[in-house]
């Protein structure tokens, strides 16, 4: 039985916003989008190898979300987030190489081998931090943009966050002292309607989340996790409204996850949701979509999308390839950065 | 969470004699606890992030609910300083609440309700309520864990008035301690290793209670002792057959009780060894290594032949990568360099 | 400058509801607010001499909340509270004599002189447990219901909080939880738009206490505080409602605190709040305003009060001198009830 | 809170002599300690609940919004976890909080954020970014503050990689210490006694920094090392008072950073008098006591001539009447006591 179904306008809801984007920056999020996909496949594909000793928490579903929101940021605005990180940190313009030998457990990960997939980071592109505790990046975004606004600085942070973080009070509070102090930060819910295993419905009474948000007295929005375009428009303006002084906003993105919540693989079969649920939600794929969105209008072809395929593969084998090859740590470098 | 589950799999241990009875893993002996607690005492409910879920907390979980009923195990929202809280008012009301958690690092989310409200609530009332809550969790090791998803809390918390704290290391123990820990009036953690899920041992079929403040002397021997609990004992046992390859006859005591820490037994054993290499799964300093080694000079001063030693983790954040990780974490060999360097003293 | 104004209707305030009430009923409301009024007033008069070594937070103004709350629980529903316990202590049935123990350190306190003023218990009237730190008894009261709802007792929690409470992201999660099982649960806040000396706007943006419960989906309703009548009906509806099964509610009770937050006597002049501001609620002090409603509508004379104020007073005086002849504990107590 | 503010004017100590010095007060030291930060560096900033309030935690922040305004001494939201994420986010982004605490029960309800994230970030970053973050606490004592509102907790956060804990014990140290605090790159917890808001002091004039790590030596001696911080000191100097009637000369050791501690200072101490008490505000087990103890056995053993003695807080929760508190609290009485138990040994 389908708990949760997809509720946006499928292919029909990228029409009317088009018109917003030049070709080019719609081809750069497709592009980037389908990066981000075949690389999540590439690690799920490998994983079972058990070279890359480390959890990962696939986003192949939620590519719209990353990449909608970050196309919105400029390269010093902040990104802040879960223990889902592939996505933003790949979207934000992170390291590829980087994050297969952090992955790898090589000293020359983008954290040193010593945050793991949890902890991807990246400084020069504001890909700034991550915490593998449900909500403890929440308030961490809202102390940076507590940090931006207090030097002047007009760059806005962004967290994501997924639905069971709502349920953290910590994120209650997060929400209260950003609308306190109109803070430049942008709370971006990724509502895939699970916690692991556990639905939506066992932890929360049936409620609007955007309600919960605006109770803080700022300004919430639900888009169409599914449409890339849609996301860049919310963000964009809930981004642009920031950096102007207008303070906190929050966005709710239902999207779906394709896989398990963590590990390689769907999970369905074991019942926690149904696999008709995923089925459901599968002509949705935010790739698929957006392509084929792309194609009615003529901005993409064949050739450009095996032009795209050919590029990303090529990067993918080539950093797998540097990952493999790279050192490993050695027991000196378990004393570093204790403290600074 | 499922990730680390392969490794903890393919973990090896030696088995367990058959012949002493039924074996069964550490894992399906807590979940038998769980069981046996929720079918003799209705007041008994288990909840907890996931454990109604198909990898249903290492299995120790599976079944519980269709055995019992949504109402008396159920799956929580992500509120885990509420939803100690909900568990320390439904123990104050007549409950025997089972609050699980996927790993120690959660209940520090939780620690003004546990540590300044479920364990002085009897103290502050004048003894008016009581506060029968069993906080469990399990210690995570490996795969990437890292900082924020491998802490051993026990020596934040072994200096909470009013807290009990068990870490059994056997299968045995992990039922037996498991049922007194829920049938005590007082807030218990539970703390279990998610390294032991896997390991096998014989467990006694029905209802039986392993008391709470003893400890068990698991290796007997004369010229050095090695105290800890938990999967440090794993790593203490391994140690003794090393160290008694080179002639050294190690007594290995399980604390089994962090708190009351059954001080008697390792005292005694001090008597004969005079010699105490301090294990834990937590950080060596101002924790359980450290109240062993201090007890020893207090208590056990005459008996002492040489300085205490400790083996637990460096001053160091848990690492997430493969390589490092074997630098960090203590070892059979480690236990068993400090046993030597004592004898040699 | 006044921030914080009273908005109920006053004395004109009693007319529309009193209908409800029987005479007797309101007397007896009347007068435990006034029993409260004046052992407050004699705990502050005697608080100098230091022979109560205790915190004492006055609920001076605040009584209707108290009584006109307690008025709609029977002994067996629960009450818990914060610090500030003295007056939903007394409104529940607690025992005076204890009470004054309790904050002469002596062995025979409801506590046993281990709890002290913000931690009053009175097991045997419901006054179920309270605690001095700022949104912990909030779960815990959440927690008594959910008890209640498994042993299928109709019996309801009430758990008093301040404005401050609200931000403490634990009162959001408590919320959530109740909401999500339908407990028998009764937030009752009462608004003295203070935390010890810092006012609201310091901590929250403007916004709709009731708008944040109501996220949850729970109803929620702002009463007048200064009118007990407003306040019982309002906690009776929301009682009956949750004892037949209808889950959780939210109350929110503007009032104010006519003293310190702590101690004896008012600490205005120091600045933290106008003098002017308690000067402009004084004229709503809530037993002062049911009082003239009361004769107006000529239910209670002169005569009355005077009664009520003697029972009252020999009450009190009869209390502090069991108090202060009680025997102090011994050392042997300090080491009991550690462990169960 | 105000309500305790009566009993601790009420304290009485030893007046300083002016000649050394000008002469402040404990909390006036903290006062102007956050003024030169503030002045020196433009990234400080101090907030926590009620820091512009009339009363300014005990004066220790009197006038400093006046002074630099609401954007950089500003109050708080009832938000002790999520103030914590904050103030951690803004350390990592070129800010120097101050977060400060009426009590340090309060910061348990942090402790996810503390704990888990500010002392980790800088390990798990790879050193890529710092978490300069001050956590300022006053440890409560006395006028029914009770279980929860009189817990000291050094001993529970000693244990954690990635955290600095100083405990000042003199007006002194109190500047100087928060100084170094306030300019370290780490997060510092700087836990204050309410007892010692009052306690005059000589106090240099301006910027110095007492350095965190190395502990000092109050009083010399040879026949017992009295060993701790903050007013476990005070207490501790008093007794060596009272020893020093039976002719027994103490050796009282400040420690006045429990993380890192300062190891060398107390096995120097221990190498001329081969005794040791251990002092602290806090519970016994498994913290700072434990720690001196177990160092005392690790390193210090061939100097011991005696068992060591810990005096600190009993197994019991804080109890709020005043009559039970005088039986809870070590004094200096007790701190002798336990001196002479040892000389006798
Ligand atoms: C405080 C805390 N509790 C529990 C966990 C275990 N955990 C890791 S991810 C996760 C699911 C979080 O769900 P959501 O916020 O919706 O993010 P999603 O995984 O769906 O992207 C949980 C429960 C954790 N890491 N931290
Ligand atoms: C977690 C926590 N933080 C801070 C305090 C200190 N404190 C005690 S009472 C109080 C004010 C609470 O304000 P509110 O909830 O509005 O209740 P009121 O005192 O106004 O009745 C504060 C901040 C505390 N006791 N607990
Ligand atoms: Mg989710
Ligand atoms: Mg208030």
């Amino acid at each position: 039985m389908i708990r949760y179904q997809y509720e946006g306008e499928g292919v029909a809801g990228f029409a009317p916003l088009a018109s917003n984007y030049p070709a080019a920056a719609q081809l750069a999020m497709f592009e980037s989008m389908l990066r981000i996909r075949r690389i999540e496949e590439e690690i799920e594909r490998r994983y079972y190898q058990d070279y890359m000793k480390t959890p990962i928490h696939l986003v192949i579903g939620q590519e719209a979300a990353a990449v909608g929101a970050c196309a919105a940021m400029r390269t010093s605005d902040l990104m802040y987030s879960s223990h889902r990180t592939h996505g933003v940190y790949l979207a934000k313009g992170g390291d590829l190489r980087a994050m297969l030998c952090e992955m790898h457990c090589r000293v020359n990960g983008c954290a040193g081998s010593r945050g793991g997939s949890m902890h991807l980071i990246d400084k020069r592109v504001g890909m700034a931090g991550t915490s593998a505790i449900v909500g403890g990046a929440v308030p961490i975004a809202t102390g940076a943009a507590l940090a931006a606004q207090m030097q002047g600085r007009d760059d806005v942070v962004v967290v994501f966050l997924g639905d069971a973080t709502t349920e953290e009070g910590v994120a209650s509070e997060s929400l209260n002292f950003a609308a306190l102090k109109q803070l430049p930060v942008v709370f971006f819910c990724e509502n895939n309607f699970y916690s692991v295993q556990s639905p939506l419905f066992t932890r929360q009474p049936v409620r609007d989340l955007c309600r919960w948000a605006s109770a803080y007295g700022m300004p919430a929005e639900r888009v169409d996790g599914m449409n890339v375009l849609a996301v860049h428009a919310a963000s964009a303006a809930a981004i642009a409204r920031a950096r102007a002084g207008g303070g906190p906003a929050f966005i709710e993105a239902p999207l779906y996850r394709f896989r398990a919540h963590g590990g390689a693989g769907d999970d369905s079969k074991t019942g926690y949701r149904a696999e008709a649920e995923r089925d459901a939600w599968a002509p949705y794929d935010p790739i698929t979509m957006f392509g084929q969105h792309l194609t009615e209008v003529s901005v993409l072809d064949d050739a450009q999308v095996e032009a795209m395929e050919a590029k990303i593969g090529a990067e993918i084998a080539d950093a797998f390839e540097f990952a493999l090859s790279s050192p490993n740590p050695v027991e000196a470098d378990l004393y570093k950065y204790v403290y600074a | 969470m499922p990730w680390d589950e392969g490794l903890i799999n393919s973990l090896v241990y030696d088995r367990p004699d058959p012949a002493e009875g039924r074996v069964l893993s550490y894992g399906a002996a807590i979940n038998e606890a769980l069981t046996i607690a929720l079918e003799q005492n209705p007041g008994v409910f288990v909840f907890g992030q996931g454990v109604d879920d198909p990898s249903a907390m290492f299995g120790t979980t599976r079944g519980l609910q269709q055995k019992f009923g949504p109402e008396r195990v159920f799956d929580t929202p992500l509120s885990e300083e509420g939803m100690m809280g909900v568990a320390t008012g439904a123990a104050m009301n007549g409950q025997r609440p089972v609050f699980m958690h996927n790993r120690p690092d959660f209940v520090l989310l939780a620690f003004n309700q546990l540590v300044t409200h479920a364990a002085k609530f009897h103290f502050m009332d004048n003894g008016q309520t009581s506060v029968p809550l069993v906080v469990w969790a399990a210690i995570g090791r490996g795969w990437g864990s890292g900082a924020q998803h491998s802490q051993a809390i026990q020596g934040m918390l072994m200096g909470v008035p009013g807290l009990k704290i068990v870490m059994p290391s056997t299968p045995h123990d992990a039922k037996g301690l498991l049922l007194s820990a829920i049938l005590d009036d007082n807030p218990v953690c539970v703390f279990e290793h998610r390294w032991l899920m896997r390991k096998d041992g014989v467990v006694p079929e029905g209802a039986y209670r392993v008391p709470i403040g003893k400890g068990i002397v698991r290796r007997p021997g004369k010229d050095v002792t090695i105290a800890g609990a938990s999967h440090a004992i794993e790593l203490g046992m391994q140690a003794a057959k090393l160290l008694a390859d080179d002639g050294i006859d190690a007594e290995v005591v399980d604390l089994r009780t962090i708190k009351p820490l059954d001080e008697a037994i390792v005292l005694e054993s001090l008597k004969k060894t005079g010699r105490l290499v301090a294990v834990d799964t937590a950080w060596s300093i101002g924790g359980v290594c450290a109240e062993l080694g201090c007890i020893a000079a207090e208590k056990g001063f005459a008996s002492l032949k040489a300085p205490v030693r400790r083996v637990a983790l460096p001053d160091v954040p848990t690492p997430a990568g493969y390589t490092l990780e074997q630098f960090f974490y203590p070892d059979a060999a480690k236990i068993a360099t400090a046993a030597r360097e004592l004898i040699l003293h």
